[in-house]
């Protein structure tokens, strides 16, 4: 590395009362990168942000900002910006005073003019510029989190940290803000780290993710690696709507998986120690309807590199994601969700038998999850 | 007095750990006690010699506190002829009687001395005189160099002046030991009564307890039908306090021959608890029920004497003066229709007295003595006494000539009985109190019994149990 | 820096510069002294007060002492005050009258003044009115609000009486009895103090979410319930705070009786800081008298201790009710 | 029907509960305009006169009672002792309720407890304290001890407004570029202010009507009208009349402030009203 990370978290800290909230923590999010922290809540998200504004104090590990340890340094000499899920906007003020606050501070000073255009500026491209004389407290929560983020892109800052900024927005206007967000000049130039419970979020605007889970960071990368690659069966399951299908079951002494009741063999890609209690992950858009009937050797299209995997099993029940359908089938005793086209779908009557084709590719072998331990992947 | 020394070094010792103003308030004390008094010749009167000379403390500030009383306002309108005659300054903080003792106890007591002299009750001698907080002002009244000529100990009622000397041992008689404080002004308790209900009823002033008792009761069953609505028969105080007792009680008390203490070679034995006692405190009780003022446990002079102010007691037994301010013209609406009588005889035909002496006391521990006996001398004097008795309302005066004075008895004799009750009374007037240092705590005590012997308690039990645990803090 | 301020807010100016390495070294506060910044806030308000309890600590010292006005020189006596104070019954009397008062007090207190929020709390046309004029008891000091009931409750001359009497109930000898004594006293408290109980409710009614009520409306509560279930367990917290001052300022009370009965009639209302007062000061025995106002104090201390913890728990949970 | 004659009922019992609490100051403003001579013989007919007023403002027979003077004391005295409370317990409640630091509650605990102290307790040895230290009868001795009574009450309900308040908005202030002293005052002051101006009325009042601390601590120069009121009842008959005026005098300047402060005082006193 030539240059220090924008933000570093070594082995982080942090308990509260009894309740520990960041466990050892590590973190890197390079200069001028848009990182999203991913997780449940209670996980550490908002802890992770405060610890790196100096709002918190870590018990133990250390906070770098461009290479410089932050122990003992105030917020205010920290020099990042953050939006909180609570907005925290002062009550007492209106929607331009909120705005104007850090352009008033002593730090971060600007002409009256210049703070007014700027505030102008940003009110515009967020669309809450007519808002601008109202005071905080006739302010619907979607507009008050517009004005909270507003705060936040107004000033300069080495780093922006943002708590669910679009959590509170209606769902039209969170995809129109999300298109948009990445693309605000400040934010294309200023390192940011993006916290969240939405992974469709993450994925949408992340250089890199990272998902955090009881105050450990689980895996960090791009959303390609978390997606092909993720650490374990956690992270596996924070992406993709349907989730991920995971099937308990062993390998056999051939090396093929196999299903607890026998229902089915598959065979695996990756070497795993023979009678291992193992479960293998597939994602529901990766697997393809055959249709029914007899194997007519009709492979579907996009399983032509190697031989795809066919499973058979009856129709449990099907449900209209709008253009596509999500299928619930029955294999044995096991459950496999997939997505398919509405029009593939159709006519399909529960109990009825289908065939499935499954890339092998796209197999995932994880560990058996273990009581707060998600199983880890098995990789060559 | 090698003992207290001794005691105080120990003392001290123990207390070596506790800071530096821990100790004012206690060695002040001891050091009141052990030096100043104690060494007999050692008083600062000594110091004093050459002729007299009012002059002699020019330039010196006294510092008073004074009680709000018609007596201080008296002092206070001539403190300029005091100045003049003498180039001391006098300052002077004044607080209403309920809170007066307290602020004098509690600067007393921490040893600071922030007032020169202050008015107290001859009882307060017995509380005051024992710690050593209080100037024997024999020395100074005897020195000739200290003491003006025509300061005339000699005018004074004897049994004024005795009453503020003791010898600062429970049980032993007042008028023996050291001076502790001087007459001023006092109270003598007696019977005053609305002429006009009298008259209307046909009631002649009580002679004996026992019509006391009688009229008291008649007038609370038949005023309110003769025209007095609400009026009741005597006006005593009741309160749970000390000075429930020595008014019109302790007066009756004695004129009835009875002790609230013995004094049996030496030792002081309660004896409110004689059978003779606990028939009259049972009588009295009876007599309040009968024909007293109804809540009577919170009478105090305020309620007694505004009750006979208002038409709404027929007979008041307390100080004269808490009359004679009714009585006065337009005080009140009973006022021109007050009279005094010197109240029931005791058996024996007794008028034993008991009194209230307003009197001036010097601090023991005050940087300024000379001047401040020039300001008591003064304001016993015979020209401040007898221009307060005729220009202002400082009556019931402490000195002879005063009270033979001209003008003073023109003035007096408005107020019918006024002056006959007086003389009637004054020689038989004393502190009928056995002196002990635990005087507060025996009479507010004593009234907490009266209560509960009021209440309906059997007054034998009461009385006994009081004697009891007043024989241990006492004896 | 204002000179220089960069017309585009890049990560240019004030701390924020150098997004690199540190090229200004940033002001670090070590650890030791960020960890003493609560207690530098606070410790003022405990010297001020401390500072002023150095003579508590005085007195406390005098309690091992016999030391009065007739014992100049005293002697160390450990804990004799204490085991000769409870060895009294009359300070178990005085205990006993104390506990009344003050549980009378803080109850009708507590009751009346949250009866009085929630009347207020409707804010009819006369409750807008009368709450203006709410905490003016409250303004009179209760020494003079003690005499002037006194004034108003004589028998004689009173003016309760003479408004009592067209009712054929004249004659009421106030305080003449041991009860009546105590009633009356209980009286005089809870005029002057429950505008404040009041008041604390009022603030908290208030300031109570408006959701569960109106949940509970639709369900079609009644009064009854929505109070017990609703009203009383969300605004106890507020309540309780107001309690705890009424309950610990009336078992030290002193002004009232000392105004009104003086502790009589017999002992019936003397309670432990008039007791406490006539010793140390009428009486001048000053280590006993401060003995009592010591155990008295570590009364109220004990009393308390256990009502705040309580108080904490009861805010945790109401923290708990959603909104 | 029913809920009409409900309402009127809540009205007629609110009625009954504010002639128990008024009647007393009615009684006093009757007492007030009574000549002393009528004090005791009339109740509600009498020939009403403002000399009471006159006398106690010192325009009529002097009574020797300089209770301007004790007024104008009783404004010093409270109003400092108020305003040092603020200044000290105001960052103390802030820190008691911002940080959980070690030994923090029982700090508050301690803190509070000096309200329990009997008075008394502390009076003597403090009046010979204040002899030595020359605070006795002076302006700073009264407001020094008058913390007794003040500061415990606004540092104790001022941290439950400063609990209440989000710190997240000071943590704003802070990202904001601003230090943690104006973050202090430009944020979270500013949003207790209805709390600050109703705990200071409340102890304002508790500190004017004090009673024991004055009675002992001062003299002449600094006594207060707590004390200087009841000054009227001494002298050759009781004047409850005065006693009445001086204490309807004394209770105008809490009155006042209370009508200034009107708005906030319920408002203000509500914990939770800084929350939007």
């Amino acid at each position: 590395m030539t240059r220090p990370a924008a933000i570093g978290l070594r082995s982080v800290h942090k308990r509260y009362g009894k309740s520990t909230a960041l466990d050892g923590l590590d973190l890197e999010v390079a200069e001028g990168e848009f990182f999203c922290l991913l997780g449940p809540s209670g996980a550490g998200k908002t802890t992770t942000l405060k610890t790196i504004a100096g709002l918190e104090e870590p018990d133990s590990g250390a906070v770098e900002l461009g290479g410089v340890d932050m122990a003992g340094v105030e917020p205010y000499d920290r020099g990042v910006a953050m939006c909180f899920e609570s907005y925290a906007l002062y009550p007492h003020r209106t929607a331009y005073d909120n705005l104007a606050s850090p352009l008033r501070s002593p730090r971060h000073r600007l002409p009256a003019h210049e703070a007014r255009e700027r505030i102008g500026d940003i009110a515009e491209l967020l669309g809450i510029g007519a808002l601008l004389d109202r005071p905080v407290g006739r302010l619907s929560n979607g507009q008050r989190q517009r004005v909270a983020l507003g705060r936040v892109l107004v000033r300069p800052a080495r780093a922006f940290l943002l708590d669910e900024p679009l959590s509170h927005l209606d769902a039209k206007l969170r995809q129109a803000m999300r298109a948009e967000l990445r693309a605000i000049g400040s934010v294309r130039r200023t390192t940011t780290l993006y916290v969240t419970h939405d992974s469709v979020e993450a994925l949408a605007l992340g250089d890199r993710i990272g998902v955090i889970r009881d105050g450990r960071m689980v895996q960090t990368g791009t959303r390609e690696e978390l997606w092909h690659r993720p650490y374990d069966t956690f992270v596996a399951r924070s992406f993709g709507r349907p989730r991920i299908n995971l099937l308990p079951g062993t390998v056999t002494a051939e090396g093929h998986f196999r299903s607890p009741d026998g229902a089915y063999e598959l065979p695996l890609t990756v070497p795993a120690p023979p009678g291992a209690a193992v479960q293998l992950g597939v994602r529901p858009r990766d697997i393809g309807l055959l249709g029914p009937g007899k194997g007519s050797g009709v492979e579907p299209a996009g399983t032509d590199r190697g031989t795809a995997l066919e499973l058979t099993g009856t129709v449990h029940v099907s449900e209209l994601l709008g253009r596509a359908t999500e299928v619930t089938v029955r294999i044995g005793g096991q459950q496999l969700s997939l997505v398919v086209p509405r029009a593939d779908a159709a006519g399909l009557r529960p109990d009825r038998p289908v065939r499935l084709s499954v890339p092998p590719e796209s197999l995932l072998l994880f560990e058996a999850d273990r009581p707060a331990r998600p199983g880890r992947r098995i990789s060559t | 007095m090698d003992m207290h020394a001794h005691d105080r070094r120990r003392f001290l010792a123990i207390g070596a750990a506790a800071a530096a103003s821990a100790t004012p308030l206690l060695t002040a004390c001891g050091a009141g006690f052990g030096s100043d008094n104690s060494k007999g010749g050692g008083s600062a009167a000594d110091d004093v010699t050459g002729s007299f000379d009012w002059k002699r403390a020019k330039g010196r500030t006294v510092k008073a506190l004074l009680n709000k009383h018609p007596y201080t306002d008296a002092l206070i309108a001539d403190l300029k002829a005091f100045t003049e005659k003498t180039g001391i300054k006098v300052e002077y903080d004044v607080f209403p009687e309920d809170n007066y003792f307290d602020k004098l106890t509690v600067d007393l007591s921490s040893g600071r001395a922030s007032y020169d002299v202050f008015m107290l009750g001859a009882y307060m001698v017995w509380q005051y005189g024992p710690p050593g907080w209080l100037e024997d002002l024999g020395p100074w009244m005897r020195n000739s160099s200290a003491t003006g000529a025509e300061w005339d100990q000699a005018d004074f009622f004897p049994n004024l002046l005795s009453a503020d000397q003791w010898s600062l041992k429970a049980g032993a008689p007042l008028g023996q030991g050291g001076q502790y404080a001087l007459p001023w002004g006092w109270e003598t308790n007696v019977v005053a009564y609305n002429t006009e209900v009298f008259r209307k009823l046909g009631l002649k002033p009580a002679e004996t307890f026992d019509e006391l008792r009688e009229v008291a009761g008649a007038i609370t069953r038949r005023a309110p039908g003769a025209g007095f609505d609400g009026m009741y028969g005597v006006a005593v105080r009741g309160s749970r306090s000390w000075a429930t007792i020595h008014p019109g009680f302790m007066t009756m008390y004695a004129r009835n021959g009875l002790k609230d203490f013995t004094v049996e070679s030496g030792k002081v034995k309660p004896a409110m608890n004689s059978p003779e006692a606990i028939a009259f405190t049972r009588d009295w009780a009876e007599m309040v029920k009968k024909g007293g003022p109804p809540s009577w446990t919170s009478y105090t002079w305020y309620q007694c004497s505004s009750d006979l102010g208002a038409k709404k007691a027929g007979m008041l037994f307390d100080a004269d003066t808490a009359a004679y301010f009714q009585a006065v013209k337009g005080a009140s609406p009973a006022s021109g229709k007050i009279a005094f009588h010197p109240g029931p005889k005791g058996p024996d035909g007794s008028l034993a007295t008991n009194m209230w002496i307003w009197s001036l006391g010097m601090s023991a521990r005050s940087r300024n003595k000379s001047a401040a006996w020039l300001f008591l001398q003064w304001a016993t004097g015979k020209e401040h006494l007898r221009k307060g008795a005729i220009e202002y309302n400082h009556i019931d005066p402490v000195r002879k000539s005063v009270s033979q004075d001209p003008a003073y008895k023109d003035r007096m004799r408005a107020i019918p009985g006024f002056i006959e009750t007086f003389e009637t009374v004054v020689d038989r007037t004393e502190i009928q109190f056995t002196p002990q240092e635990q005087f507060f705590d025996a009479t507010t005590s004593w009234a907490a019994a009266l209560q509960e012997i009021y209440g309906g308690k059997n007054a034998s039990s009461v009385l006994n149990s009081l004697a009891g645990d007043l024989a241990s803090k006492v004896g | 820096m204002s000179g220089r301020a960069s017309p585009v807010p890049e990560a240019g100016h004030g701390a924020a510069s150098g997004t690199g390495a540190g090229k200004r070294a940033v002001r670090a506060v070590p650890a030791w002294r960020r960890s003493l910044r609560p207690y530098l806030l606070i410790v003022p308000a405990l010297l001020l007060t401390g500072g002023i309890l150095y003579p508590f600590g005085l007195g406390l010292y005098y309690t091992v002492f016999d030391f009065a006005a007739s014992k100049p020189q005293p002697d160390l006596v450990g804990i004799e005050n204490y085991r000769r104070i409870f060895a009294q019954s009359s300070f178990w009397d005085s205990a006993r009258v104390t506990v009344a008062y003050a549980v009378g007090a803080a109850a009708v207190e507590t009751v009346l003044g949250v009866a009085v929020a929630l009347l207020l709390h409707r804010a009819s046309f006369v409750g807008r009115v009368l709450e203006k004029i709410l905490i003016l008891p409250l303004m009179i000091a209760p020494v003079i609000a003690a005499i002037m009931w006194k004034l108003m409750l004589q028998p004689s001359v009173g003016v309760i009486n003479h408004l009592l009497e067209p009712f054929g109930l004249g004659g009421v000898q106030w305080t003449d009895t041991p009860t009546g004594a105590l009633l009356s006293s209980i009286a005089v408290d809870v005029w002057v103090y429950t505008p404040f109980v009041a008041i604390l409710a009022l603030a908290g009614l208030r300031s109570l979410p408006v959701s569960p009520f109106e949940a509970a409306a639709v369900d079609g509560a009644g009064w009854w319930f929505t109070f017990r279930r609703l009203t009383l367990p969300m605004l106890w917290p507020y309540v309780l705070v107001a309690v705890i001052f009424r309950f610990m300022d009336s078992l030290k009370v002193f002004d009232i009786i000392y105004a009104l009965t003086e502790g009589g009639p017999g002992d019936s209302t003397m309670v432990l800081q008039i007791r406490a007062y006539l010793e140390a000061i009428r009486f001048q025995r000053y280590s006993f008298g401060i003995s009592y106002m010591i155990t008295l104090w570590a009364a109220v201390y004990l009393v308390t201790m256990v009502l705040v913890r309580y108080l904490g728990r009861i805010q945790n949970r109401a923290s708990e009710v959603p909104g | 029907m029913k809920r009409r004659v409900l309402a009127v009922a809540a009205d007629l019992a609110l009625i009954l509960y504010f002639v128990f609490a008024l009647f007393p100051v009615a009684w006093m403003v009757i007492l007030s305009l009574k000549p002393t001579n009528e004090l005791f013989s009339t109740y509600f007919s009498f020939s009403p006169t403002f000399d009471s007023y006159r006398t106690v403002l010192g325009a009529g027979g002097d009574q020797g009672v300089p209770f301007v003077r004790f007024f104008v004391n009783s404004l010093v005295v409270s109003v400092g002792a108020v305003a040092l409370s603020l200044a000290i317990g105001l960052p103390a409640a802030y820190a008691a309720a911002r940080w959980r630091f070690r030994g923090s509650e029982n700090l508050m605990f301690t803190l509070l407890s000096f309200r329990f102290a009997p008075e008394l307790t502390v009076v003597i040895p403090l009046f010979v304290l204040y002899q030595k230290l020359g605070l006795f009868d002076t302006y700073v001795g009264m407001v020094w001890v008058l913390q007794l009574v003040t500061l415990p009450l606004i540092v104790w309900i001022m941290r439950s407004y400063f609990s209440d308040l989000s710190p997240e908005l000071e943590q704003a202030a802070l990202l904001d570029g601003y230090t943690r002293k104006q973050a202090f005052f430009k944020v979270a002051l500013p949003l207790v202010k209805p709390g600050i101006a109703a705990v200071s009325l409340l102890a304002f009042i508790f500190a004017w009507n004090n009673f024991v601390f004055p009675l002992i601590l001062t003299s002449s120069n600094a006594q207060t009208v707590t004390v200087g009121a009841l000054s009227f009842l001494g002298g050759d008959r009781p004047k409850y009349n005065l006693t009445a005026a001086a204490a309807l005098v004394s209770v105008v300047p809490p009155l006042l402030l209370a009508l200034t402060i009107q708005r906030y005082l319920v408002r203000g006193l509500s914990f939770g009203a800084v929350k939007s």
